[in-house]
């Protein structure tokens, strides 16, 4: 493990860390361009975390340890994940840390101790958004599993770095099974990462909301943590997706030069941007489902994953 | 004519006697007849005992004729007379199953008896070879009559009777078990007769009458 | 070269009598079951002294077996001077017993410990009776799993079976617990029975009942199949398999916590352990049906089991329900063992079976170290009903500590064990499309997809369990001064829990203790070769993880950026009332409760439930809602078999109708007939 | 003459009792004479472990392995019976259901009917067993009806007749056994009824003959037994007479009638050399033990509850020895052995439970142990041994039957296993509420002598887990000597 691997390492992480939010407020901006709004500026979302960093703590009352331990343990899990993405480059030592299903599983973590600490101080809102939480997670996990599957099926590895080699090997080759296997992912990383139509980040309104009931406790340096970290998810979930089913440009094993971490770094701006507007553009164009209209989506994305893996074996890539 | 042939052909009418007297009893209703019946056999049977006796020339046979004769023909009835006298229970009584039918029942078992013999009289040495079926015949209608009778009494008497065909068998066949057999059977035959008398009173003066419909009480229910 | 080997070659001299060493320490414990008798009522005697005795001993089988399978040589062999005269007890130690004595070891050593602060006179039995059953139990587990003759075997499994009976009617005053123990036991008997015509057929024609000779016996493909069939009813009517679970969710929660917690963690795998022997040892031929068929049956019973479990409002039935999961998905991992053996693909197989025996262990601990803690807050509350828990998190903080590192554990989350044999088994599916087999191997991938739902569904569960009990408002006013464990119970706790992490963190430990299993039951071992501090099962280009690592980088990052915001972060701390969207009048009955959070499961699984709801109408002034869910197998399967028998019985007694010439026909007939047989 | 001594004390004690028996030492007595009877047969067991097997008395007697251990079992349960029945008798007596003349009456029986089971066991003589077992049958009657009820009598009644027709059969058996003898034997020196001439001819002797008389034997013999549908009488008498006589007649008395049934059966399996009395033997086991198992679904009476579960085993007794060769006899014997040793304790428990609950109704019984651990334990133990849960005996016995009749004759194994899968059901859920659960009577006035039964179980227990070197010896001798 040579020093520039290292540095590599922490230099995407950094990167994570720092374009994170800047994603979501990307999306926020395409949002209100799409429903012709006057859009916030980009910087938003750091102007609000540092604002928050600022602020006082009002804690409840009987709040216990796990609630304040909570939002740490969030952020680290989320930078962890960014940390064995391959979003810049293949070679990186933490990848061999843990494959995509431990990354899976990673999440899952993070979902489990929001959902407790969600529960910790006992409100109506707090254990329901934690009940909805999880509800949307064992619903999403089967298919999130299922499109992985189509990818490790491809490359024969579970670890994303060696998907990744796999598929910049033959870079024009797209198996038709991924095409079922990225639109159950966009649908995926649309419940995971609360957005519509499964749940509105921009709402407040108390019956309808998932993730903001959840967080609805925490204030100040916490909150900023918890919504950092949920800005980390969404930027993992893409660089996930961009693995996958983009792999251009990512710097792999033995060619990753400096030359060649720009030309990745660039190119996964570039997807970024689009990937942002895209989803903006998805948002706004549908709408909210109710919440038991859930396990029927979650099933379609399933399902389309499912397919795709059918067509995979019985093509017989 | 050589006398031995005398005493088979006489045996022979003896066991058909004996075979009638079984039936007699099987279409019988009142109890004193039956009870009658049961001294003719016990009769019938000494005297059979008494020329097998003589015939085979065995004098512990005689013994057993003997106690035949005290046991079956004299004591035995005589206490089920006082029995009945005393239990006032010497009225009619009706078979489960009407006497036409027993009567049919009975004729098919006399045949299966004989055909089971056969192949025993076949191999019996003794004068009195194709008694056995006769014997059986007996046993088997004396279990047809303790089935079809309803009261303590006629099923007792049944029982006798069978007892009776055993011992002809026994006489008849095999010229009598060894004594010691013969008094060890008789005296738990008598034993036992005993014990029913107890019984009779105290089943009597906890049930007021000798009816087995009473002894219906203990059964899955 | 690792610690471990480091290890091993030291211990190679002390490791020669390992067996006879083991069958001492049976024995003791069987002394100190007895040694209870001497003072029954003396609590503090039979708690203080024995139990922890009893302890040591489970230790010191756990480091036997442990050395055992490290440095793993030959079978042991013993043949006891007891038994039938032409069939006396044999045992034997072999990898595989050794393994699942080393999971009875250290799960027992830390119930056992627990058990020592939790038994307390007052409660249904006397404490020295409750010790000897205890102890018999323990002794008659380790048993199954040494002997190695069908007699001795079926001795001690009924053993087992009749003193855990024993152990769960501890307190039979209470109907259900009798109920409950009646149907335990008679599932037991109806299984033990399937048991022993299995070893019946396994003999196949050599008339010898050791298993030595079922070794060497070959069946033709029926019979095998028959064995295996037999084996699978009788061993899965133990391990709780659906639809044979019914017994489970009545028995684990009507025995005392410890005596929940051995059942579940431990003698659960006495029936893995019997399954594996049969399918892996004693059969000489697997088929490959024979692997779906379990499977199937796995997933079903994972599935069912993770179902139920979020339905239940009993935290005692939730975690009974949860093994049935956890149950299911290690037949799930032998089942894929057994599939990918038939189909001549050993590595794969091995993979699958390290899953699986990776996976009981790790239930063991966990399922145990949760079971425990439900002990202890029922002494604390005396309440077992989720709706009546709460906020206990405040009041008995160890006991709080520990239950999180259980729930994440089985809630097979990394970087604890629940996900290290989560992760092996999802490995292991990743490799079913070379099945050799049309359709399988397009459908079994999609076991991967149930097994996922399954887990999600167990953090789903295990959210639930935990934050009714431990976190949000007290849901009654008593729990207010609920006490936290005696420091027994904690050290008990603290045992598994520690288990739970180091497995978490070092998986190649667990990963060598199954290769050395797997390497004499499938001459294939998954790749041991990797460092110590991760695994990768089948080389490290396909697939690696490392749950230490994975464990000090989220440390780390945690530890650094608490650091950092210490600096950037100026704001003070104030305590406040909850905030809840501005909505003052806050009580405790507000939070969602067990049915609550039952809610979503119940609308989406409807099919799988009998429900029954009452509704408060609008007007009600004291409004009560309730929902009473049943398992429909039960009126399906068993209610039916149990009018059929009473059918028969009542025309049997027909018979005996009680008059004296209907019986002398009988007798009659009988000679009639008998005499035209031999006519 | 040790045979004599052995056959004399229960006699003399039969005499002594109808004197003294209604004295306050009755009981005592009646143990003491049990007690020296099992001295007398220890001596005995001890002389033929010493010098093999005896003839005595004009070979009118004799010992061999198959009786001999026999001989030892019903001498050691007559004992303990007797000192189970000491305090049990006592408190029937304080109840006022029993009057000294009756305890005489009881005593003095009890003696006549150990000794009548001597005597069928140790004599040679075919005729003389039909007499004790006659002998056995009218003593029984009389214990049987001894409450005087209206119940008891009803019982006495079908018992006797019953029993007394079918050993009617036997004795129309016993006669063509001697008719078929004789044309061998001889009618000199009476030899042709001595089993141990029979034995040694039973290859002359006439088939067709024997296989009637066989016949006529098993109906009878078997009726004592209680195989199915001959059986009707057994639950009725267990349930109606007093309790140490059900456990006696469960405990030995079945024993004996199979021993009568067993040893005609090497006769005529010698004489013809087919295997039908075997199979005749294992229809009515498996007959008696299907449908003993399902007659338990529905008791209410605890000792008809266990009547009919002695009609079950000994159908799987009587199954095994009719599967023959040496590993079902062992296990026969074995299963003898066990099942006596059970039954008879769990009637000993059962009897002081429905004495603690004045009623033998099961709905009435309730919460053994809270009132007295010994009967509570004894009880559930005893049941379970009796259900052949391991490590108790019979479990040993069981499994060994079922494997060899898997091996000989395996469409029989369902019937055996649903028979024993039933009968566990049934037993136990009936068995759990009585000795589990709340009760308030109070405990007995008497201590009740509960040693026997654990003393029983304990036997039971060891004879699951390691059956001693002796044992196994003889009865291998014994099951040579069935052979089949």
């Amino acid at each position: 493990m040579s020093p520039l691997t290292i540095v590599r390492q922490f230099g995407e992480v950094i990167l994570a860390i720092a374009i994170a939010p800047l994603l979501v407020g990307w999306i926020a901006q395409c949002r209100a361009w799409f429903q012709n709004r006057s859009a916030p500026p980009l910087t938003q979302p750091y102007r609000m975390l540092r604002k928050l960093f600022h602020k006082d703590v009002a804690l409840a009352t009987d709040a216990s340890p796990l609630f304040r331990m909570t939002p740490y343990i969030l952020f680290g899990t989320m930078v962890l994940a960014a940390a064995i993405i391959p979003s810049v480059a293949t070679d990186l030592p933490f990848a061999r840390v843990a494959d995509a299903i431990a990354l899976i599983g990673l999440f899952a973590t993070a979902r489990a101790f929001q959902s407790l600490a969600a529960m910790d101080i006992g409100t109506a809102f707090g254990s329901m958004g934690a009940r909805r939480d999880m509800m949307i997670g064992f619903l999403a996990e089967p298919a999130l599993l299922m499109v992985l599957f189509n990818a490790f099926l491809l490359s024969g590895s579970t670890a994303l770095p060696n998907v990744v080699e796999a598929s910049t090997a033959h870079p024009f080759l797209i198996d038709p099974s991924l095409v079922f296997a990225a639109v159950a992912f966009v649908m995926v990383l649309l419940a995971e990462n609360a957005r519509i139509p499964i749940d509105n980040p921009a709402t407040h309104l108390e019956l309808t909301m998932i993730h903001e009931a959840m967080v609805l406790e925490y204030s100040a340096r916490h909150l900023a943590l918890v919504e950092w970290s949920s800005d980390l998810k969404l930027f993992n979930y893409a660089c996930i997706g961009f693995a996958l089913f983009l792999p251009w440009g990512i710097a792999t094993h033995g060619a990753d030069g400096g030359l060649a971490l720009g030309v990745a770094v660039i190119a996964l701006l570039a997807k970024l941007i689009v990937a942002g507007a895209a989803l903006a553009l998805i948002e706004s164009l549908s709408a909210k489902l109710r919440i038991f209209r859930a396990p029927e989506y979650l099933a379609t994305a399933f399902l389309l994953a499912v397919l795709g893996l059918l067509v995979h074996l019985l093509l017989g890539a | 004519m050589h006398p031995s042939h005398v005493i088979a052909e006489l045996l022979k009418l003896l066991a058909a006697s004996l075979l009638l007297i079984s039936f007699a009893m099987l279409s019988r209703r009142r109890t004193q007849r039956l009870i009658t019946l049961f001294a003719w056999q016990g009769s019938v049977l000494f005297i059979s005992t008494l020329l097998v006796a003589y015939s085979a020339g065995l004098t512990e046979l005689y013994y057993s004729a003997a106690l035949t004769l005290l046991l079956k023909v004299i004591a035995l009835p005589w206490i089920l007379h006082r029995l009945i006298q005393r239990l006032g229970a010497q009225w009619d009584s009706e078979t489960l199953v009407n006497i036409p039918t027993t009567m049919l029942v009975g004729l098919g078992l006399v045949i299966f008896a004989f055909g089971l013999a056969q192949p025993i009289s076949r191999m019996a040495t003794t004068i009195t070879r194709n008694t056995i079926g006769i014997a059986l015949a007996v046993i088997f209608l004396a279990f047809l009559m303790m089935i079809t009778r309803r009261k303590a009494i006629t099923q007792v008497i049944g029982f006798l009777a069978m007892e009776n065909g055993l011992f002809f068998a026994a006489t008849s066949a095999t010229y009598g078990m060894p004594m010691v057999i013969e008094l060890g059977i008789a005296l738990d035959l008598l034993v036992g007769f005993f014990i029913l008398g107890i019984f009779f009173f105290q089943i009597r003066e906890q049930f007021d009458s000798l009816d087995l419909s009473n002894m219906e009480a203990l059964k899955e229910d | 070269m690792s610690p471990l080997d480091w290890t091993s070659r030291y211990l190679l001299a002390l490791s020669r009598h390992d067996l006879s060493l083991l069958l001492v320490f049976v024995l003791g414990w069987l002394v100190l079951g007895v040694a209870g008798l001497i003072r029954p009522h003396r609590v503090g005697f039979v708690a203080r002294i024995l139990f922890p005795l009893g302890a040591v001993a489970g230790l010191g089988g756990a480091l036997l077996s442990g050395i055992y399978l490290i440095t793993g040589h030959a079978p042991e062999i013993l043949i006891l001077p007891l038994g039938l005269p032409d069939l006396p007890f044999h045992v034997r130690l072999d990898t595989l017993s050794a393994f699942f004595l080393l999971l009875l070891g250290i799960a027992g050593a830390g119930i056992s410990t627990f058990a020592a602060g939790y038994f307390r006179s007052g409660e249904g039995t006397a404490p020295g009776l409750l010790c000897l059953q205890y102890h018999v139990f323990l002794a008659s587990m380790a048993l199954v799993i040494l002997a190695d003759d069908a007699y001795f075997f079926m001795v001690v499994w009924e053993t087992m079976a009749l003193s855990s009976y024993f152990l769960v009617t501890s307190q039979h005053r209470i109907p259900e617990i009798r109920h409950a123990g009646f149907l335990y036991l008679l599932m037991a008997h109806v299984g033990a029975i399937c048991i022993l015509l299995c070893f019946g057929v396994l003999q196949g024609g050599s008339w010898q009942f050791t298993f030595n000779a079922m070794r060497g016996a070959t069946l033709t493909p029926f019979w095998a199949s028959a064995a295996f069939l037999l084996a699978l009813t009788g061993f899965g009517a133990k391990a709780g398999l659906v639809p044979l679970h019914v017994w489970l969710p009545e028995a684990h929660p009507a025995a005392p916590s410890p005596v929940s917690a051995m059942m579940s963690g431990i003698m659960l795998k006495t029936a893995i352990y019997g399954m594996l022997r049969i399918a892996f040892d004693l059969l000489h031929v697997r088929f490959w049906w024979w692997g779906v068929l379990m499977l199937a049956l796995g997933l079903f019973s994972a599935l069912f089991g993770a179902i139920f479990a979020a339905v239940q409002t009993d935290m005692k039935r939730l975690l009974a329900y949860s093994s049935i999961e956890n149950i299911g998905i290690i037949f799930t991992g032998m089942g894929l063992a057994i599939l990918f053996q038939a189909c001549h693909l050993p590595l794969f197989a091995a993979l699958a079976l390290t899953a699986a025996l990776i996976h009981s262990l790790n239930h063991s601990l966990f399922k145990s170290l949760l079971f425990l803690a439900t002990g202890s807050v029922l002494h604390a509350t005396n309440q077992r009903s989720l709706g009546k828990l709460g906020g206990l998190i405040r009041r008995m903080p160890w006991v709080a500590t520990l239950a999180l590192i259980g729930t994440l554990a089985i809630a097979g989350l990394p970087p604890l064990n629940g996900f290290v044999s989560e992760w092996l088994l999802l490995q292991s599916f990743l490799f079913t499309p070379q099945i050799p087999h049309a359709f399988l191997n397009m459908l079994i991938p999609l076991g991967a997809a149930v097994l996922a739902l399954t887990a999600a569904l167990a953090a789903y569960v295990m959210v639930k369990f935990y934050g009714v009990i431990f976190l949000g408002q007290h849901r009654e006013p008593s729990l207010a001064h609920a006490h936290d464990a005696d420091w027994l119970e904690r050290i008990g706790l603290a045992w598994l829990a520690f288990g739970c992490i180091a497995i978490g963190v070092m998986p190649q430990i667990a990963l060598r203790a199954a290769g050395a299993v797997t390497g004499t039951l499938l001459g294939q071992t998954v790749n041991l070769s990797s460092p110590y501090w991760s695994i990768a099962p089948i080389s490290p280009g396909q697939a690696s993880y490392s749950g230490l690592i994975l464990l000090a980088g989220i440390v780390g990052v945690v530890g650094f950026t608490f650091a950092l915001v210490r600096v950037v972060a100026h704001g003070r701390m104030r305590r406040t009332v909850p905030w809840d969207c501005g909505y003052p009048w806050q009580t405790s009955r507000m939070q969602d409760t067990a049915e609550g959070f039952g809610q979503p499961i119940r609308h989406m699984f409807g099919p799988f439930f009998r429900m029954e709801r009452d509704l408060p109408s609008p007007s009600d002034i004291a409004p009560r809602y309730r929902v009473h869910i049943e398992d429909r197998l039960w009126r399906t399967i068993y209610l039916p078999i149990a009018r059929g028998v009473q059918r028969l019985a009542d025309a049997v007694g027909v018979l005996q109708g009680g008059r004296l010439a209907i019986y002398l026909l009988y007798s009659f007939l009988t000679l009639i007939a008998l005499l035209v047989f031999v006519l | 003459m040790v045979i004599l001594v052995a056959l004399g004390l229960p006699l003399l004690g039969a005499l002594l009792l109808a004197l003294f028996g209604a004295r306050h030492y009755a009981a005592e007595l009646n143990a003491a004479m049990s007690f020296a009877t099992l001295v007398a047969v220890i001596f005995l067991v001890l002389r033929v472990l010493r010098h093999g097997s005896i003839l005595a008395l004009h070979e009118q007697f004799f010992v061999d392995s198959f009786n001999v251990f026999l001989v030892a079992l019903t001498a050691f349960v007559g004992f303990t019976t007797s000192l189970f029945s000491r305090p049990y008798m006592r408190i029937e007596e304080q109840r006022g259901r029993l009057s000294p003349q009756r305890l005489r009456l009881y005593h003095s029986m009890y003696q006549l009917f150990m000794a009548a089971m001597f005597l069928a066991l140790l004599t040679n003589n075919m005729g003389l067993l039909w007499v004790a077992m006659e002998a056995a049958t009218l003593s029984t009657v009389l214990l049987v009806s001894l409450y005087r009820t209206r119940a008891s009598l009803e019982a006495a009644w079908k018992y006797f007749i019953l029993c007394g027709v079918g050993i009617a059969q036997a004795l129309f058996g016993t006669i063509l056994l001697y008719f078929a003898a004789e044309h061998i034997l001889g009618r000199q020196g009476m030899t042709a009824l001595l089993w141990t001439h029979l034995n040694a001819v039973k290859g002359q002797l006439e088939p067709r003959v024997l296989g009637l008389a066989f016949v006529f034997l098993l109906v009878g013999y078997g009726t004592k037994v209680g195989l199915a549908p001959l059986h009707n009488w057994l639950p009725d008498a267990h349930a109606e007479g007093p309790t140490p006589v059900s456990a006696v007649l469960s405990g030995l008395l079945l024993n004996v009638a199979l021993y009568a049934v067993i040893r005609c059966k090497v006769l005529v399996e010698g004489s013809i050399g087919s295997y039908l009395p075997g199979h005749m033997l294992m229809g009515f086991g498996l007959l008696s033990a299907v449908l003993g198992a399902f007659f338990l679904w529905r008791q209410r009476d605890i000792k008809r509850l266990f009547g009919y579960s002695s009609i079950e085993h000994m159908g799987i007794i009587t199954f095994a020895f009719g599967i023959g060769g040496p590993i079902a006899n062992f296990a026969a014997l074995l299963h003898m052995t066990v099942h006596s040793l059970t039954k008879s304790s769990i009637f000993f428990t059962a009897g002081h439970a429905s004495q603690t609950a004045h009623t033998q109704q099961m709905d009435g019984i309730r919460g053994l142990v809270g009132i007295s651990p010994t009967i509570g334990w004894g009880l559930m133990l005893g049941s379970l041994a009796i259900l052949g849960m391991p490590p108790f005996g019979v479990f040993a016995s069981e499994f060994l039957i079922l494997t060899t009749a898997m091996r000989e004759h395996p469409w029989t194994t369902p019937f055996l296993l649903i028979a024993l899968g039933v009968a566990f059901a049934a037993i136990f859920r009936k068995v759990q509420p009585m000795v589990f659960g709340e009760s308030d009577a109070p405990p007995l006035p008497h201590s009740p002598a509960l040693v026997p039964v654990f003393i029983h179980l304990a036997m039971v227990l060891m004879l699951g887990v390691y059956i001693p070197f002796a044992l196994a010896e003889w009865y291998r001798a014994a099951a040579r000597l069935i052979g089949g």
